[in-house]
């Protein structure tokens, strides 16, 4: 591949394969009240399988968009479509992780990742089993009857990200999952999510501040312009993701990228 | 609530139980609820009575001067159980039992020791209020942020200035918190001692209301007590708001 | 007169009640001892145990009450000196369900307070005719059991003279009032510290003189009561419906002799100890006990003698 | 065992390293406690006035009330308006505080009573009580229940109020409905302030019987209190007080523990 | 240069010339109470006019040595020379940045960073001048009379920086001064940061969780080892801070860098 890197405004009117795209967004525009103009006109594919990050500067309106698609916000006009059907609520389709892990207080580790089946009426014994299997998978083992306040950040995503891939959902929508984890802890995160996605199969929305984490972890990143957020440019890093961590972090086209996502975002600063 | 697309703002239900009440004394469906008009209209005449005022002014002072030694009390409590491990350790059972305990039973055994006259009020005012305003401040000082103490201590700030230049200031909202809340609880305290000893002139005027059944003057007095509580209130609530804003931005 | 205008001490006055109407001869008395120089603070309790604590303490000086249990009970240097008014009280019952003391067995009785007065009279009765009551409850304030009676949330009770012109008054037909035998015994009189009482034996003739006088002058003629009142601007915050009352009450007060005019004798302790130890008050045999431990009778027969020599 | 600065011989209430002859928070305060009473016992033989009983005069007439059972009984007066007042204004209050954080309409309709209710010496009406509800058990209820209730209705409708959005919003976002949002979310999330409310509501009740049996008719606890003093048998009406301090401060402590234990297993560790 | 970093254990007997080394620690060990071991033996120096980092696990006694440094915190054995000399408590000679910018709510810009001259007596009109010239100096001209609240995260640690340099310290103590900085202008204040104090002449010693910024920006890397903290390796990464930003950050020395001391952390994390 010569062109390591895809630059590309979006057209509402390319007609979009909806078997390869598993969510759209179409025509988005968000305004809070009357006068906090969030969003407008987004137009984007998010194909399947695929892992896409939004990125921007802070209050650009990811989150926003995030929970538009999630069915957790309405739009004020367009609308969001996936697996070609427009949708208007949350839907077992899709699985949120959240920046601040939103675990319940009271409840152990096997309850929290069993609480979305929990939701769905299905039976005890069924759901811990699942539960279980998903503690294993994120690396918890040993930690099942354990409450949040006993967890550290870290653990704490994990539970999180299981309860996620608990429900079976086809897309992941994840906000600043790494945020509130400290940096090595996040580093070796990123490397193990990476690593759990391409054994699951998702489709993977992934909100970030990080210009590094987006390049590492994306196949597509797109860039989000200041409030009211539009779509800057969209980036597809070409890396060889089956090289080790350490050579795509020195690998040219991941350096590339990132610089050139910085010089983007630089303008916008305080 | 929105009535026909205008926002009602929530005071007015306020409205509705007066009405209520307007309704349910009209229809004469209990002889101790008079209706709320006459019970504004014995309002005017109440308040000009001198025996009213007489009784308002000396109630005032004991609550002026039982606030002021509870305030000033009640902080510096606070402050050292807030700076000091061992002095929390004794002082803070003392004012947790008393913050919660039942002191209208002790109001009976303050006149034996405070005597008949004021002073017992003004001790009431301020053993219903101490309390409260130790504890917020207690609270404000101990939950000020770690690091904005040692970033006075790393810049060479001595006690005295640690002292009134950041933790005062930090434990600002609580500290209004909690004099908010002792001003309510000195007039509920304030009510409860008159009613027990009617040694002081609002509780001897409830006693003859409710003994000659003049039960628009009883509500009328009421009233009075009930906006004069709340209008303290509401007045260090502004206050309050006005540190709001960093009551809230810190951990 | 101005010889007489000198300072003769000071007396405070400890009332277990709130200010009222029927206040108005003492405090015309008082203002008439302080014509001739005794100076009388007065404070209103809630309760006349109120009262006598203060006395104990030593908050106040003069209290007013019959404090025979307390004083038989703590050993206080604590003395009765003038004899306010009789024990006037009117057991009533709600009409609908009682009509004589027989019909009370079994019943619920509200009375002012353990070991008062009404309690003693109810009790007293309930002997006399062989009945047994279910429950004695104590609800202090004969105001508030007037008010409770019209509300019928109880149905037997003991009110005082003032009550019971408001229950006939407000709902006539609703109530009976038993009747009870002619009782002779104190309802309230003034007592104090025997050490205060030699101390201030000047003020207290005074006072006891004044009372008297008072007394009797009322009781010669009960219309009096207002045109002192006026006199003297006593009392002048009470409320209205107190004052429309104060010349009917005080006329009936006289003509059931509610006011003993020569301020307690010997013979008057005597009937009291007869009547509050059958009530269980004083524990013991009437006969047994001393006037001189309950009351201190000087300053009253003095200012007698003195009044009835002129 | 030689040096105090060796890891492991010191308690571990202290923070700093040598502090081997510091006394413990509990030391401390048996000490206070001691000293108290010591101070009671001397101020009481001075005398402070004639009414002022001794300490050891107090245990002497609290002990004699234990034994002849008077106290038992008066507890068992006093405790039936306030445990029946405390349920009826749990059940309403938090049904009502519920209601309030939920919906908009009951918010707009109650919030400012209570509001009012909470910040007004409500005990003012407590000589009116006795005209509507008479003189029984029942006009007691009613006062703890008017003492009681605001300060739970408030804490329960803040703490549903102020569910966490953030839990919220996962619930929605797993498909939860909105019954399953309000049992499995929303209430377990209030449950802690809720709780600290019912606790307060219990000291607040405290005070409303006790003013009830002082006013309206002397029963339990308050009839303890007043007719020893109108006998002037003091230290029995110091014992009766002390009592009911004692016994508050142990109830709400007691709701207190039971609040850490069941509903707040973070600050169970902290402490 | 051939080598581009150097490792070596520190060796406490060796005699340090006390004019290179401006700050040095001595056999510092600290318990919290009796049983949390906090830091065991450690040996370090400072130099004059550099940067040193201290990088390590969480947990692993960063802030503890700092705060001991800063005089914040009482030692359980060794001791702390500063200029030669032993200090157990704070000294106009240093100055802290704190990880949560303990900005006084209730004061204005200028207020917050005047407030080091406040404290030591400086006359109003002169510490405002002060202020003022370096409020300018870290770019927050126009903020002067803002309160902390109405600031973002970025801006309020500027005001902690300016308050810091007010007060004329030879050696700033940063705990982790941007981990509440969003991860795009925190590579801005990284950049202005390097920028200021090579102006400045400043020492720093610089408390961090991620290893890019700390090769970025050190010319002394220390790596503590997991509780008890204990000197792991010290790195001086030779890095050519004559180039832009980007070129360093491709740089093939700063990258070996990066990579080493990652491998050294991950063995560490959870
Ligand atoms: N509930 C709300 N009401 C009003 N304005 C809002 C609300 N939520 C967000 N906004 C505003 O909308 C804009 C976009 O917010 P959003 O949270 O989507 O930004 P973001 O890109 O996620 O920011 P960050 O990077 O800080 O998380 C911001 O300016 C924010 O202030
Ligand atoms: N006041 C204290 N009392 C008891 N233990 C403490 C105290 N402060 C810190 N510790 C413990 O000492 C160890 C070192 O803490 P320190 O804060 O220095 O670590 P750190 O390296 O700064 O960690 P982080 O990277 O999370 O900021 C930790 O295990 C911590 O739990
Ligand atoms: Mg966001
Ligand atoms: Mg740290």
């Amino acid at each position: 591949m010569n062109k390591a890197i895809h630059m590309s405004l979006p057209d509402a009117t390319t007609p979009t394969d909806p078997s390869a795209n598993i969510v759209s967004v179409r025509g988005i525009t968000k305004f809070y009240g009357s006068d906090v103009h969030a969003l407008e006109d987004v137009n984007l594919d998010f194909p399947t399988g695929q892992m896409t990050t939004l990125l921007g500067p802070s209050g650009c309106g990811k989150t926003t968009l995030l929970k538009i698609i999630a069915g957790l916000l309405e739009t004020t006009s367009g609308e969001v479509m996936v697996k070609g059907k427009a949708v208007t609520s949350p839907g077992p389709e899709r699985a949120f992780v959240f920046q601040d892990f939103a675990l319940l207080p009271w409840a152990t580790v096997t309850r929290n990742v069993a609480f979305g089946l929990e939701l769905t009426g299905v039976p005890l014994k069924e759901r811990e089993a699942k539960a279980k299997s998903y503690i294993d998978k994120v690396g918890l083992s040993g930690f099942e009857d354990k409450y949040p306040h006993e967890l550290s950040g870290g653990v704490r995503q994990r539970v999180g990200l299981a309860r996620a891939l608990a429900v079976d959902a086809d897309v992941l929508l994840m906000d600043e999952p790494f945020s509130a984890v400290d940096e090595q802890n996040r580093r070796k995160f990123q490397e193990d999510l990476l690593h759990l996605l391409s054994v699951e199969n998702k489709t993977v929305i992934f909100v970030t501040h990080s210009i590094e984490e987006a390049v590492y972890v994306s196949d597509q990143i797109v860039l989000l312009s200041p409030r009211p957020g539009r779509i800057h440019s969209i980036i597809r890093p070409e890396l060889d993701r089956s090289s080790s961590p350490d050579d795509i972090r020195r690998d040219k086209v991941y350096l590339d990228t990132v610089e050139e996502i910085w010089g983007n975002i630089r303008e916008y600063l305080d | 609530m929105k009535v026909a697309g205008y926002e009602i703002p929530p005071v007015f239900s306020l409205l509705i139980w007066i009405g209520l009440w307007e309704v349910a004394g009209r229809m004469d469906l209990a002889f101790i609820l008079p209706p709320f008009s006459s019970v504004l209209g014995e309002l005017t005449t109440l308040i000009v009575r001198h025996d009213f005022l007489a009784a308002a002014w000396q109630t005032f002072q004991a609550f002026a001067i039982g606030m002021f030694f509870a305030i000033t009390g009640g902080i510096a409590l606070g402050f050292i159980m807030g700076t000091n491990k061992t002095a929390n350790s004794i002082l803070g059972m003392w004012v947790n039992i008393f913050a919660s305990a039942p002191l209208s039973s002790v109001v009976p055994v303050l006149m034996l020791l405070f005597g008949l006259g004021q002073l017992t009020v003004v001790v009431i005012v301020v053993l219903f209020s101490i309390w409260i305003i130790a504890l917020d401040t207690y609270a404000g000082v101990h939950h000020t942020s770690n690091s904005l103490k040692e970033m006075g201590r790393s810049f060479g700030a001595n006690k005295t200035q640690l002292l009134f230049k950041i933790l005062f200031w930090a434990a600002l909202p609580e500290i209004l918190a909690g004099v908010r809340l002792g001003l309510i609880r000195a007039v509920k305290g304030i009510v409860i001692g008159q009613l027990l000893l009617s040694v002081v002139a609002l509780g001897r005027m409830f006693r003859t209301f409710s003994d000659n059944f003049q039960f628009e003057e009883f509500w009328a007095l009421t009233l009075i007590l009930f906006v004069f509580a709340l209008l303290f209130s509401t007045l260090i609530g502004r206050l309050e708001s006005k540190v709001e804003y960093y009551a809230g931005t810190r951990d | 007169p101005s010889a007489f205008a000198q300072d003769k001490g000071t007396m405070r006055v400890a009332f277990g009640d709130v200010p009222g109407g029927e206040m108005t001869n003492f405090m015309i008395a008082v203002a008439r001892a302080e014509e001739r120089g005794v100076k009388v603070e007065t404070v209103f309790l809630k309760s006349e145990d109120l009262a006598a604590q203060a006395i104990v303490s030593g908050d106040a000086d003069i209290g007013v009450g019959t404090p025979y249990g307390l004083i038989q009970r703590v050993n206080a240097p604590i003395r009765m000196f003038y004899q306010l008014s009789m024990l006037r009280f009117y057991p009533v019952a709600n009409a609908e369900k009682y009509k004589t003391w027989k019909d009370l067995d079994g019943a619920k009785v509200a009375v002012h307070g353990r070991g008062s007065g009404t309690e003693a009279l109810m009790q007293v009765m309930a002997k006399a005719h062989g009945v047994k009551y279910e429950s004695v409850s104590y609800v202090p304030g004969s105001g508030v059991r007037a008010g409770a009676l019209m509300q019928g949330r109880i149905d037997v009770s003991i009110v005082d003279y003032e009550r019971k012109r408001l229950l006939e008054r407000e709902a006539p037909g609703k109530f009976v009032f038993l009747d009870i035998p002619d009782i002779k015994a104190t309802d309230e009189a003034l007592y104090a510290n025997t050490n205060w009482l030699q101390k201030e034996e000047a003020a207290v003739a005074i006072l006891v003189e004044e009372l008297i006088k008072t007394w009797r002058e009322i009781n010669e003629d009960p219309s009096k009561i207002v045109s002192l009142r006026d006199k003297y601007n006593v009392l002048p915050d009470i409320e209205k419906v107190e004052v429309d009352e104060l010349l009917p009450a005080f006329k009936q007060g006289v003509s059931i002799n509610l006011f003993p005019s020569n301020g307690g004798t010997a013979a008057s302790v005597q009937e009291d100890f007869d009547f509050f130890t059958t009530s269980g008050s004083l524990e013991g045999n009437a006969a047994d006990l001393k006037v001189n431990d309950f009351w201190y009778l000087g300053p009253a027969t003095a200012a007698t003698a003195k009044l009835d020599a002129n | 065992m030689t040096t105090t600065t060796s890891p492991g011989v010191v308690s571990a209430e202290s923070s700093e390293g040598t502090a081997g002859l510091k006394l413990s928070g509990l030391q401390l305060r048996l000490i206070s406690i001691v000293g108290f009473f010591l101070a009671w016992e001397i101020s009481g033989h001075v005398p402070i006035s004639p009414a002022f009983p001794t300490f050891s005069g107090t245990m002497m007439a609290m002990f004699e009330m234990i034994f002849d059972g008077s106290l038992f009984l008066a507890y068992f007066e006093t405790l039936k308006p306030l445990l029946l007042g405390v349920g009826i204004s749990a059940f309403f209050g938090v049904t009502i505080g519920v209601s309030m954080g939920l919906n908009k309409k009951s918010r707009w309709l109650w919030e400012p009573i209570f509001v009012v209710l909470q910040a007004s010496p409500v005990a003012a009406l407590i000589p009116l009580i006795t005209y509507a509800y008479g003189i029984g058990i029942t006009a007691k209820t009613v006062a703890v229940i008017i003492l009681a209730s605001p300060i739970i209705v408030l804490n329960t409708y803040k703490a549903v109020g102020n569910a966490s959005p953030v839990l919220v919003q996962m619930s929605r976002a797993f498909q939860g409905t909105r019954m399953q949002e309000i049992w499995k979310v929303i209430i377990p999330n209030a449950a802690p302030v809720i709780f600290a409310g019912l606790r307060l509501g219990v000291a607040a009740g405290f005070i409303g019987v006790i003013l009830a049996e002082l006013l309206i008719t002397p029963t339990g606890i308050g009839d303890i209190i007043s007719y020893n003093r109108s006998i002037a048998k003091y230290p029995h009406m110091y014992a009766a007080v002390l009592s009911i301090i004692v016994f508050s401060a142990v109830m709400v402590g007691m709701l207190e523990k039971a609040e850490v234990k069941y509903f707040r297993p973070e600050k169970k560790r902290g402490q």
